[in-house]
């Protein structure tokens, strides 16, 4: 433990444990923190890191051990009451209502009304109108949230947890889904917060941003505390050595392709605004891929990254227009039927949504899209089904608590994980992957670029979009990058800097 | 831009309108009795019923449940209304005879619909049953206590204060008219502009995270099914005041024709999303497809047949309207 | 030629057909009967089907007062239910007359042509004491709870057998005027009661229900089972054996004379007695072959 | 601990088998008659039925939908089978008559539901018509087409060896219980073990993610709603056998008793979760009460309110026991 300063802990954890139907998720947990202070939690996925945050926010109400808030013990009945006593979480998964607006999701549970007591509306489109454009978000308050895209919606979430009163301000891995120009927005308002004396309680697997944010950290492995300190004293190897228990070497170096044959061309790709016939989501992009190229796709969010993915892959074929070729040859496609016939597998941003059946195990998510491997006749051999399953599991090191668990029940890093097990089960010679490391431990994350990297040379083509530069500097081979709907950049490997990716995203903004 | 925008949101807002525009328009070229005043009002005095109780069961269906015992809470609610007018509550036990004023059995009618709609809320919350199983449970319940209230037989001639209710006319509108309009209007403004409100769509668009953002689900859950009730319990005093009789068979199968004003209307049976108005669209569309097939003189045999391929027409026409989501 | 069909609709006179539900065969032929003769008559002639339910009934009543026709052939749902929709048409100048059954209001209808239910059921009882010889165990199959004519059959047959302490009552349960429901009824209450000697339906749909029941079981010799209404197949059942009686009422020959009586009103004549009963007739093995010669 | 867990986990697998036990004890301690072999027979026979429609139900609420037409499916085969068996088909216009085997009868009937079944999976994939209005509308169109088919009148006298489906004898087991058995059986497989089965899971599930994975949406979903009326078919052969008569009213408001039985049965009306035995346990205690307040001969009035509060309780029990998600 660290004593900071003479400094009492706003928010006190002794000796807390909790267990789903006798597995334990924590075990004895202690933790401190402070007024004034961001503390950095870490651990890789499955650690139990929402599980505690759960608990202190009133939403698992069961429990052994006790938390104290200002040396009162508490145990909040639910999450209203603890928001009201200052602890406010922003959750992993996004809660917010589909159908209902901006305003509405941000007030939700505290409206404004006026003196005949009806919602005043104007009041509040006007306050979040301001928070809007405190945190830079271009949308008017009365979208519906689920026209948003993913990364918006975390925006939004944020927006509704600022509007509350916190002496605790918990988030849960708040950057998971966007990118670099937002994290730094975000950054200058939790700096804001902290020197009004706000604990924030900060998650992520996002190391180097931890170096940038936080005051402390506290490391999370298998459920036990498993070191703490502060960020000044510690260093990035040390941080991954206290998490994961052993040294993880990072190289990830990816080896150039240069004879490959071209596997896809993509030309003039279009996709039409469905909400409005004369904007464009992408405009104009042209690429071609080679066996074991990996292509790195950035851009700032609502650039037009996942639409290009989205329009490949055949999901809105009344909109998109432009030409692709696969392995030289034209190809319409008109259906995702037609696209994972050629070959092409899509790996969505939105595990929850687009990627999983939530109530079933993992052995059947895995085989949903590649039934036929695991099925003679029509009938399914479950034997065959559950060493598929068992196969992709170790490949991705994928923890589970039980053999037949829900994958709801997984935490959100190892779902991650099962999505992407589904597709590489397709042996896919073209991979689309979104976001594919949102909400990865490092550990797992040099996993899964070992394998991106193993499968290209086995001859994949990959297309990969993503928020993280870093990740895309170690893993392309190539880089375009998108701004506003239009390609604004292409770069080598070699030639590409994060300076330079960073300006052809924001060529437009200027 | 943002005007073709603005011209299309309407376009959608009112895609269910045109469906309607359109049965409307053939009618009229098919029969010069469908648009005349009087049929006007007869249309409108027919579905006020309806339209009361879709009012409590779009709420219902807005918060993700189902109310399937409106029809049954009907029933003896215009039982019970009948009942207390007419003979008054002897307690023989206590030697105490309560007569009731017309005011007291109407507010005794509706506090039994009210009842029964809470106690529907009740099994749903607190004892986690589906609502589909909750509010069957309640159709089969309530119509057993219709029948052991009314001994089986109607209750009847009820006096012309009662009657005014369902038959008499206000400012040259009926009153049913005048009553659906006012439960119309009053839920418009719960639904748009309470807290209450939102709180019904966000429960029916994401519940969980409804629940994480505190709202009481319980009691919003309680409250909603708590109006359907009492909606239902109006419904049945308009059934009764009518017919001058409160008949134990009253509102057998209203579920099925409530539910499909609500659908019709564009509410989402998954919840979270839909309109009053809309429901009031579909009441409409049933209405008058009701209606002009009478009008035409179309065989009993036949109406239904083209009574379910209209339906169907009109839903495409609106989906065709809509396209995309 | 739209303006042609116009004109001679409008030239034509009308008659609105109200039957309480075609989901019967026996109010099908009713129906049908009344609309057939009326056609005959040179009327144009429309069936309404109210479906069981009064409010429905109600709509019916308003869509035709607004249609303007110009008598109305009617099969009530419900005796008092229906007392109010008459009075409107009477008010509206529509005169209507009561086929089959009745409402209760002495005023409101031009005239009632009524089968008496309970006087039936009171016949098929006497009828049914002299079958039992006085003694035995019995069910009684009621149709829809909650309707007036369940009640009017059931307590025209209680006011007979009743007085016979001998005759018993084992089973009294709702097969809601439906086969299948009867059948299913049926074959339950001879697993709880192994002696039974008869059974009485509320209608010839559950009778014939009861009787497929009786006849799997193996009981057809013993269970004797008494329908009421006249419908074909239960006429032929009592020809062949399977049926102990019925009563017959007849739709045909009520909903004919209704629209005569109408056509009367409508070419001027206004003396009508309000009520008539028409007399239905007990049907059993012995007088059946009258009524199969009908068909 | 493991062994505990396996213990847990058998505990809520059948914890709806813990409601119907408690039925069958309460029922046989309070008479004599439920116990018996020939009793037994008779419930199986009597729900035989309804788990055939169900099983068709159950497949449709797994995808997320709900078929309110089987009934009237049910109606309009039974009348087709009747009508070809009876009557053949005349072709005046081609001086052709047509006499039918009963095999062909039978299959003639099936084929009728299954196209009407395949019909509203037309219309909800192709059309986009949510599944509530467009079996709505279904319901309405084939009891119309039932009426047309029939004129209002019954079908009867269809001979003995049709007569031998619903009510002979095979192996010491009544026929309609064989049938549900195969059924039964064949949809067990269909659901556990097959790649069908599992996509309709998967689309219940998340038909968005389902998409995204390939699979072929709109044809699941027609073959499910097909399937759906092939086995609303064959309960209307069933029915009409037992009958010995298809009538033009056979199997009204049959659309509640089945998703009664589905949804009793612990299947989630939002799709994705349930199972074919479940079914059979829901049809079962519905069968089993409907038979025991028959047999106590207990009064038609209050046997709908007892009914509705044991089909409650049998639903809180089965949520205690069950206690967490
Ligand atoms: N509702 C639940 N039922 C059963 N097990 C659960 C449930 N919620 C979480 N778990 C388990 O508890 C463990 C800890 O999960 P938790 O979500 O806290 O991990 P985490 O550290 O937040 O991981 P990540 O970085 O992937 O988000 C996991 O093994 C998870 O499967
Ligand atoms: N279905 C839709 N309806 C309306 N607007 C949409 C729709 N899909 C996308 N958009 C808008 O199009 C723009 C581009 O979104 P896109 O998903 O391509 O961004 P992205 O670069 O992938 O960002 P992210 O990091 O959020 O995934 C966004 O402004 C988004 O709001
Ligand atoms: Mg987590
Ligand atoms: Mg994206």
């Amino acid at each position: 433990m660290v004593k900071t300063n003479n400094l009492q802990p706003v928010l006190d954890i002794r000796n807390v444990s909790k267990d789903f139907s006798g597995v334990y998720a924590l075990k004895n947990i202690n933790m401190h923190i402070f007024p004034g202070k961001v503390t950095a939690i870490i651990g890789e996925n499955g650690a139990g890191k929402s599980t505690l945050m759960k608990i202190v926010s009133g939403v698992h109400t069961d429990f052994e051990g006790e938390v104290t808030l200002n040396n009162e013990k508490i145990n909040f009945k639910n999450p209203k009451q603890a928001a009201e006593n200052g602890v406010v979480i922003i959750h992993q998964e996004l809660n917010l209502i589909p159908h209902l607006s901006v305003t509405e999701n941000v007030f939700l549970g505290q409206e404004i009304t006026n003196k005949f007591g009806l919602l005043d509306y104007r009041k509040m489109y006007k306050k979040t109108a301001e928070i809007l454009s405190k945190l830079k978000l271009e949308i008017n308050p009365s979208t519906p949230v689920n026209q948003l895209r993913v990364g918006q919606q975390q925006l939004v979430e944020i927006a509704r947890a600022l509007f509350m009163d916190s002496k605790v301000l918990i988030m849960d891995e708040p950057t998971s889904a966007i990118s670099d120009h937002e994290v730094e927005l975000l950054f200058s308002i939790i700096k804001e917060l902290r020197t009004k004396g706000v604990a924030i309680v900060y998650i992520s697997h996002k190391i180097n941003e931890l170096f940038e944010i936080a005051d402390s950290f506290e490391v999370l492995r298998d459920g036990k505390n498993a070191g703490s300190g502060e960020m000044k004293k510690t260093s990035h190897d040390d941080l991954i050595q206290m998490m994961v228990g052993r040294d993880i070497t990072g190289s990830f170096k990816k080896e150039q392709i240069t004879d490959g044959k071209e596997i896809i061309r993509v030309e003039n790709l279009c996709f039409i605004n469905p909400e409005n016939k004369t904007d464009f989501l992408v405009k104009d992009v042209s690429f071609n891929l080679k066996k074991g190229e990996i292509l790195g796709i950035c851009g700032l969010m609502g650039s037009g990254r996942t639409e290009v993915l989205e329009a490949i892959f055949g999901l809105f074929p009344k909109y998109v227009s432009g030409d692709i070729y696969i392995k030289g040859k034209k190809q319409k496609i008109k259906n995702v039927n037609d696209a994972i016939s050629a070959g092409i597998a899509l790996v969505p941003e939105d595990r929850k949504l687009q990627g999983l059946i939530l109530n079933m195990d993992v052995a059947k998510n895995t085989s949903l899209a590649n039934l036929s491997e695991v099925s003679n006749y029509g009938f399914i051999s479950s034997s065959k089904e559950k060493e598929l399953g068992l196969e992709f599991r170790k490949k991705l090191n994928t923890k589970v608590p039980s053999e037949n668990i829900e994958v709801q029940k997984l935490s959100g890093g190892n779902q991650q994980k099962v999505v992407i097990a589904k597709w590489l089960a397709t042996n896919p010679k073209i991979l689309l992957l979104d976001e594919p490391t949102r909400g990865i431990d490092v550990g797992a994350k040099t996993e899964i670029y070992n394998l991106i990297n193993k499968l290209a040379a086995q001859g994949m083509g990959i297309i990969m979009v993503s928020s993280e530069l870093p990740e895309i500097l170690a893993l392309s081979d190539n880089i375009i990058v998108l701004s506003e709907s239009k390609l604004t950049g292409r770069f080598t490997n070699k030639e590409a800097t994060e300076e330079k990716l960073m300006k052809a995203a924001l060529v437009e903004k200027e | 831009m943002t005007e073709t925008k603005q011209i299309k949101y309407y376009l959608i807002k009112f895609q269910s309108v045109i469906a309607l525009m359109l049965m409307c328009i053939v009618l009229s070229f098919m029969t010069d009795r469908f648009l005349t005043g009087e049929n006007a009002w007869n249309v409108m005095r027919q579905i006020s019923v309806n339209v009361v109780i879709s009012v409590g069961m779009t709420l219902v269906i807005l918060t993700g449940g189902i109310d399937l015992s409106v029809g049954s809470i009907l029933a003896i609610s215009g039982a019970v209304t009948a009942g207390m007018l007419k003979f008054g509550a002897e307690m023989p036990g206590l030697n105490i005879f309560l007569g009731f004023t017309l005011v007291g059995a109407l507010v005794g009618g509706t506090l039994v619909g009210t009842f029964l709609g809470w106690f529907n809320g009740l099994t749903i919350t607190k004892f986690k049953v589906p609502p589909f199983v909750a509010t069957l449970a309640m159709l089969t319940i309530a119509r057993g206590l219709t029948m052991l209230w009314t001994g089986g037989f109607p209750i009847t001639g009820l006096g012309d204060n009662f009657a005014f209710i369902g038959t008499g006319w206000f400012l040259g509108i009926p009153m049913p008219v005048w009553i659906s309009a006012v439960v119309v209007l009053a839920a418009v403004v719960l639904t748009k502009k309470t807290v209450l409100g939102r709180y019904i769509y966000a429960i029916g668009g994401n519940e969980k995270a409804a629940e994480l953002s505190g709202l009481k689900i319980k009691k919003v859950k309680m409250i909603v099914y708590a109006i359907a009730g009492a909606l239902s319990a109006i419904g049945g005093i308009i059934v009764t005041s009518r017919l001058d009789s409160a008949q134990p068979n009253a509102g057998f199968g209203f579920e099925l024709d409530s539910i499909a004003a609500v659908v019709i209307g564009g509410t989402s049976l998954s919840g979270g999303k839909g309109t009053i108005m809309g429901t009031v669209q579909g009441a409409l569309i049933i209405g008058i497809l009701n209606n002009g097939l009478v009008l035409l003189n179309v065989s009993p045999f036949w109406q239904q047949v083209i009574k379910g391929l209209v339906i169907l027409l009109a839903v495409v026409i609106e989906k065709l309207n809509s396209k995309e989501e | 030629s739209n303006q042609k069909t116009k004109d001679s609709q409008k030239s034509k006179n009308k008659m609105a057909v109200v039957i309480s539900t075609l989901n019967n065969p026996w109010f099908v032929v009713l129906g049908e009967s009344a609309s057939e003769r009326a056609k005959e008559l040179g009327y144009d002639a429309h069936i309404f089907d109210s479906q069981n339910d009064p409010a429905k009934e109600a709509e019916h009543f308003d869509n035709i007062i607004a249609m303007g026709y110009d008598a109305i052939l009617f099969n009530p749902t419900d005796a008092d239910g229906s007392v109010l929709n008459v009075k409107r048409a009477k008010k509206a100048g529509i005169p209507t007359f009561c086929m089959d059954r009745e409402i209760n209001s002495r005023d409101a209808a031009t005239t009632q042509l009524l089968s008496d239910n309970f006087t039936g059921c009171v016949k098929l009882g006497q009828y049914f004491v002299k079958q039992m010889n006085k003694k035995g165990n019995y069910v009684e199959i009621l149709g829809l709870v909650g309707d007036n004519n369940t009640w009017n059959r059931s307590s025209g047959f209680h006011s007979v057998v009743d007085e016979f302490p001998d005759l018993k009552m084992v089973a009294q349960q709702s097969a809601y005027f439906d086969r299948n429901k009867a059948m299913d009824v049926m074959e339950t209450i001879m697993q709880a009661n192994p002696e039974i000697d008869a059974v009485f339906c509320g209608n010839d749909a559950m009778a014939m229900g009861a009787y497929q029941a009786v006849l799997a079981a193996g009981k057809a010799e013993r269970i004797k089972v008494f329908g009421f209404d006249g419908a074909l197949d239960a006429i032929q059942g009592i020809a062949d054996g399977k049926i102990a009686a019925t009563v017959m009422q007849f739709p045909v020959e009520m909903s004919r004379i209704s629209a005569d009586l109408a056509d009367r009103y409508i070419k001027g004549e206004r003396e009508f007695t309000n009520r008539t009963p028409y007399e239905v007739v007990l049907v059993t093995p012995e007088n059946v072959s009258e009524f199969l010669l009908d068909k």
